[in-house]
């Protein structure tokens, strides 16, 4: 079985999982983790553009998770604007967002950036705290169901697993095509990705913006979810939680993140010590990825095999075919 | 080609680092179809010529020309539009993936496709990708790399390293290509094969600008030379004018 | 109106002494790590913890403050840095000193409890001193010794010399018998120890508590870029302007835009003048 | 190439482990969900009335439980967290199946995991105490135990409007969920009664430094001061500004004032005078120094666990907590079931109910069962055993 039927194989596999876990989870609080994992998840794809294949460390991501979920409970909720419209909005507020975050800190170096991102995300809190009338201040706001068949447990489920596959698919069209090369290439090589005429300013804006939309649509469903969004909800905790599970998953994959956020929205809330721990938990498991592993404990699995049987890779001189040189590059003119 | 192919010219440039100046009132011709070597001991201001060439600095005085357009100031990516490719020194590639996608990187001025035209996959997106894979593996295969195009870059030796770099230079269809010190730490038998992909791209009208201090194996391919000593150009001509001019074999044999 | 501008100057200097650290690390690893914020908290609470709760005289606290804060340093650097800058990757040291920063914010939460906590009075003054209360002097005064040791240790000692020689140029160092990991491990301990007796010093403003590292590493960063990376008067420049930009703010508009306006501070800076007031442009990429 | 082998592999085990939390199945004990904020910023309520809950069940167990049934307590700590608040409200109600739940404790989490519990028909004790938590058509299991904010309010308004005739009040509230909601309705029911607040603010109670807020207070001509945080730590750096900037003004407000933690907060005890807070007739001591009858008896039942020396935290936090988990034993006794409907109908019908706390009245429209007359005033600096002496009429 060649490596493209194992793959097909299982991604349906996979799919079967998800699409029949209702029936198979054990109760309803399961079926809220699913879900949760799932709102999550269209977060996490869209900053794994960002994190891990453009390589630009943003901790501020829970600033725009927040700015989707109260748009989303103003408009769906106190203004009483259909729900699915304004999923739609809170999308658009969070990449304009994203925007207007990118614009000035994505020239920024490394350290500068992520500093910006952590000071948007308290800033953020700031302003939701202090408009009291328009965002309920301390008190908060209800966060407004969707309507008839997305508003039991079940139908809500499949509601954000159907938003969280198409993002998935969108960032899996993005990851292996051009412009996903381009991404790697400025994490991996700026000057390279600068020699072969990567706009890099462009496309780390562009895969910010990108994942501000995102963020803002997790960010509607999740308010939605919790039924009540406070400000203590969006704790900086959370950017550390959606930045960690890229970083374990393994950046430059889409799979490797995926599996960090199952687990580790999973973990702690079936060993609850770790509840206990929250923060420490994950800058313990953080340092330990990135001192042993910084490939990810997705990758780990293939070094660990690789190590029990080294492939012996022998070497073979190389001999150019210089007549389909000639032909390859006569073929472009 | 109906139209007389553009020359990359660069005309009285120099260069000041602080006080330090690299490059002093410098000119250089590179003409499609034509290999110009240029030497020159360490220090002498070979890479700072080819940065400034390739967009990484911007010359303190005189001008780059392509053809009638001013590239004096333009960025490396529109250096890379117009067709100006490069390799470096101490070869800059993806490690994380394979030869292929490395060697495809380089097409990326040709992709049309747009960010959201990739996010939804249009099939404009799948065919030109299609094209552009199957570009790369013949021109992979062409400089002698196709037994690794599937392997990940960071398990490649020095030489398939090189290679790879001029493979992905290539596949940014350029006119000009300049290969900073390509020979280095290469074995005889790949500097043999490294000439014979030089010859290949000259006959195919790109111009190579080529930076070594491996003076034989530059005399030997390069139709003309230039020799830089302590940032001015001393000699410029034909390869075996400019191989037994006394002026030459002084700085490179040393006073 | 005083009041407004002293408080603002010593919460100043508390931001500029963080700055003057970040300069510390900086100039030997190339790093800028976001434990520096927390380095002051530790100083902070431990201090608090030994003269409140072990009803020990001050003079242990400041030494338990400077030893916990050398311990920290020294964490970092074998932790988060040394095998980290191995790696050429530039994030990798970003993301081992975040991981360790939210490690030692988290545990001291767990240890110290999770509200503020006063900080004990350290030398024997009325409370009512209002203007010449020791809680804005303290802080103040920590700032300008430590600027001038830190000129003092830079022009006149030889480890100093090795410092500057290490922050020109590394490479050059190295070549001539410098052994860098050793100094740039002495770097983040000295720095770890200003760092925890600048919480210390500042403990009556800020009082001790947990959540201040993550506070402290961005409002201390903001100096520094305010001010220009690697200049310690620029630190002293930046950290002044945001500590009074802010109590002038919270007297004025109320307290709830105290972030808001202090990151607007730093992105107006930033786009004016990216290496800040007196900051060194940085040199070739290639 | 069996990479993608593994990757099936990986995503099974991945998935198996979300289904691996099937809850243990103990078909007889009664269980009640306990969401307590026992770390975090505010936990020193819950961690007072978590004595209260752990002595009364202890006792029920040791008297052979309820109808026989031994109780099961499921204490969860949100940690003042609104989003653990919900993930536990969805544990307790549909993983580990509670027949009952008391709290959670702040206003911040009730706000979430209320609406969760009522949607899974769960009997829900309600310990916040601002007036969203309660509603007898969304919330119809709902029932609240501690006094409503309004209560709290209206005694400390009257007592400074009425007794100490103030009519220049400032109000001070914290950012949390409580403070906001709180400064509002003491606002509107100070305009109720005639009163313009000379001065209101919302602080962050994390803020070290309250001189400024008093500062501006006493320059608009405040002649009381009303707090409403339930933050220990916030309200001892008020009255060290009070005391600080010699500003003799009395102050009025949220019964936290009296809480032991702010004697260490004080930096002199005198700071501590001319306080006083909201409190209640069963932790206030009679003119001879006596405590209420049932008061005294839990005193001295609960004295030994808290180290046998003095009650340092606010006795009246901990004998909620003993109520709650009686009032639970008289609902499930009185309906003979742990049936959700027969207790809410137990509950509805409950009138005069004596606890240590209150004596609780609830009915089909009245979901909050304590009793005006029970409020009262106490005098801060009377701390005794977490009770306290009436203040001055």
């Amino acid at each position: 079985m060649n490596s493209q039927t194992t793959k097909v194989l299982s991604l349906l596999v996979g799919a079967i999982l998800i699409a029949t876990l209702p029936f198979w989870a054990g109760d309803q609080y399961q079926l809220h983790l699913a879900a949760l994992i799932a709102v999550y998840w269209i977060l996490i794809a869209g900053l794994n553009l960002v994190v891990g294949f453009t390589g630009q460390l943003s901790i501020g991501h829970v600033g725009l998770l927040s700015i989707g979920s109260y748009t989303f409970a103003i408009l769906a909720g106190k203004m009483g604007v259909d729900p699915t419209l304004s999923v739609f909005v809170s999308g658009l507020l969070g990449g304009l967002c994203g925007l207007a975050l990118g614009l000035p800190s994505l020239r920024l170096p490394g350290f500068y950036f992520a500093m910006a991102t952590m000071a948007f995300s308290m800033i953020v809190n700031e302003i939701v705290l202090a408009q009291v009338d328009l965002t309920g201040g301390g008190i908060g706001l209800p966060g407004p169901m969707f309507p008839k068949p997305f508003d039991s447990p079940i139908g809500f489920y499949y509601l954000v697993t159907a938003i969280a596959l198409f993002v998935t698919w969108l960032t899996w069209n993005i990851a292996r095509r051009m412009w996903g090369r381009a991404f790697i290439s400025i994490r991996d090589n700026p000057v390279a990705a600068q020699a072969v005429g990567v706009p890099v300013f462009k496309a780390k804006l562009l895969a910010f913006v990108f994942s501000g939309i995102t963020a803002g649509v997790s960010g509607a469903v999740f308010a939605s979810l919790q039924s009540y969004i406070t400000p203590d909800t969006f704790v900086f905790e959370l950017s550390m939680f959606f930045f960690v599970c890229i970083i374990i998953g393994g950046r430059g994959s889409i799979i490797g993140p995926f599996l960090g956020t199952v687990v580790l929205t999973a973990l702690p809330e079936l060993v609850s010590p770790l509840a206990k721990l929250g923060n420490f938990f994950y800058g313990l498991l953080l340092l330990v990825v990135v001192l042993v592993v910084p490939e990810g404990i997705g990758r780990m699995f293939e070094i660990i095999s690789e190590r029990l049987r080294p492939r012996i890779v022998h070497r073979e001189p190389i001999t150019p075919d210089l007549n389909r040189l000639a032909k390859a590059l006569k073929g472009h003119e | 080609m109906s139209v007389m192919p553009a020359e990359l010219q660069a005309i009285n440039i120099s260069k000041q680092f602080g006080g330090l100046s690299a490059l002093d009132q410098v000119s250089l011709t590179l003409r499609p179809g034509e290999v110009h070597g240029l030497i020159g001991p360490n220090g002498s201001g070979k890479t700072t010529l080819l940065n400034l060439l390739s967009g990484y600095y911007q010359p303190t005085s005189g001008s780059i020309k392509l053809g009638d357009e001013d590239l004096s100031l333009a960025s490396v990516q529109r250096r890379a539009a117009v067709g100006v490719a490069r390799t470096f020194q101490k070869p800059r590639l993806l490690p994380m993936l394979s030869v292929l996608e490395n060697a495809t990187l380089g097409a990326w001025s040709h992709s049309e496709s747009g960010f959201v035209a990739s996010a939804v996959s249009l099939p404009s997106v799948a065919r030109e990708d299609k094209k552009f894979l199957d570009q790369t593996t013949e021109l992979l295969h062409g400089v002698g790399l196709g037994h690794v195009i599937h392997r990940r870059a960071n398990l490649l030796d020095h030489a398939e390293q090189r290679f790879l770099e001029i493979a992905r230079g290539l596949a940014m269809r350029p006119s000009f290509i300049l290969l900073d010190e390509p020979a280095g730490g290469l074995t005889t038998q790949e500097i043999e094969h490294l000439s014979q992909v030089i010859h290949t791209l000259r006959s195919s009208g790109i111009g190579v600008l080529l930076v070594e201090h491996h003076t034989d194996f530059v005399f030997r391919i390069s139709d003309r030379v230039t020799t830089l000593n302590v940032g001015k150009m001393i000699k410029h001509g034909a390869s075996d004018e400019v191989r037994t001019d006394p002026e030459v074999i002084r700085v490179y044999l040393g006073a | 109106m005083l009041t407004v501008i002293v408080t603002g100057l010593a919460i100043g200097m508390l931001y500029a002494s963080i700055a003057l650290v970040y300069n510390v690390m900086f100039s030997t690893s190339k790093v800028l790590s976001v434990t520096t914020g927390h380095l002051s908290m530790v100083g902070g609470v431990f201090g608090a913890y030994i003269i409140s709760v072990l009803q020990m005289h001050w003079l242990w606290g400041l030494l338990g403050a400077v030893l916990a804060g050398a311990t920290f340093g020294w964490l970092t650097d074998v932790l988060a840095i040394r095998r980290v800058l191995a790696r050429s990757d530039e994030h990798l040291w970003l993301l081992s000193t975040l991981a360790l920063a939210t490690m030692v914010q988290q545990g001291v939460g767990l240890w110290w409890g999770t509200e503020p906590k006063p900080f004990p009075r350290l030398i024997t003054q009325e409370f009512g001193a209002g203007l010449m209360d020791q809680k804005f002097w303290l802080p103040i005064g920590m700032a300008i010794v430590m600027t001038i040791g830190l000129e003092f240790f830079y022009r006149k000692t030889m480890y100093g010399k090795v410092f500057i020689a290490m922050s020109e140029d590394a490479f050059a160092a190295r070549a001539r018998g410098v052994s860098t990991d050793k100094i740039r491990l002495l770097s983040y301990v000295l720095s770890g120890a200003l760092g925890g007796l600048a919480g210390f010093a500042a403990g009556q403003l800020t009082f001790a508590f947990f959540a201040l590292g993550h506070t402290l590493t961005l409002l201390g960063f903001i100096a520094l870029a305010v001010g220009g990376l690697g200049s310690n008067i620029g630190a002293l420049i930046g950290g002044a302007a945001l500590g009074l930009l802010n109590s002038f703010a919270s007297y004025y508009f109320g307290g709830e835009y105290q972030q808001t306006i202090a990151v607007g501070l730093l992105m107006v800076v930033l786009l004016i003048k990216p290496e800040g007031l007196l900051g060194a442009k940085n040199v070739r990429p290639v | 190439m069996l990479r993608l082998t593994k990757l099936a592999v990986r995503l099974s085990l991945a998935t198996a482990l979300v289904v691996s939390a099937t809850s243990t199945i103990a078909a007889d004990t009664i269980k009640i969900g306990w969401l307590s904020s026992l770390t975090g910023a505010l936990s020193s309520a819950a961690i007072a009335e978590n004595q209260g809950v752990q002595l009364a069940v202890d006792e029920i167990n040791k008297s052979g439980g309820i109808l026989g049934r031994q109780i099961e307590l499921l204490t969860r700590d949100t940690a003042g967290d609104p989003t653990k608040a919900v993930n536990f409200a969805q544990q307790l109600a549909f993983s580990d199946k509670v027949h009952f739940v008391i709290g959670p404790v702040n206003s911040g989490e009730g706000l979430a995991a209320v609406p969760i519990l009522a949607r899974a028909g769960v009997p829900n004790l309600v310990i916040g105490a601002i007036d969203e938590l309660i509603d007898p058509v969304k919330y119809p299991r709902a029932f609240r135990v501690i006094n409503t904010n309004r209560q709290w309010i209206s005694t400390a308004n009257d007592y400074a409007i009425k007794v100490l005739k103030k009519s220049k009040v400032a109000v001070i509230a914290d950012t949390s969920g409580y403070g906001t909601a709180s400064a509002k309705t003491a606002i509107e029911m100070l305009e109720k009664a005639g009163i313009k607040p000379v001065y209101s603010v919302l602080v962050d109670n994390n803020k070290t430094d309250l001189t400024d807020e008093m500062n501006k207070a006493r320059a608009a001509g405040a002649d009381v001061v009303m707090p409403w945080t339930a933050a220990t730590g916030m309200l001892g750096r008020l009255l060290n500004a009070r005391g600080e900037i010699g500003w003799n003004v009395p102050v009025v407000g949220h019964p936290a004032i009296m809480a032991a933690q702010i004697r260490q907060l004080l930096n002199k005890p005198e700071y501590w005078q001319n306080a006083y807070a909201a409190g209640y007739v069963s932790t206030t001591f009679s003119a001879d120094g006596k405590l209420p009858e049932r008061t005294q008896q839990l005193v001295d039942k609960i004295r030994p666990k808290l180290g046998g020396g003095e009650i340092d935290i606010l006795f009246w936090w901990v004998a909620m907590g003993y109520d709650t988990v009686k009032i639970i034993e008289h609902a499930i006794k009185t309906a003979g079931s742990t049936d959700a409907a027969a207790l809410q109908k137990v509950l509805e019908n409950t009138r005069d109910y004596r606890g240590v706390y209150a004596t609780y009245s609830w009915s089909t429209t009245e979901r909050n069962g304590f009793p005006d007359s029970n409020m009262a005033v106490n005098q801060a600096n009377t701390f005794k055993d977490g009770s306290f002496k009436l203040a001055p009429r």
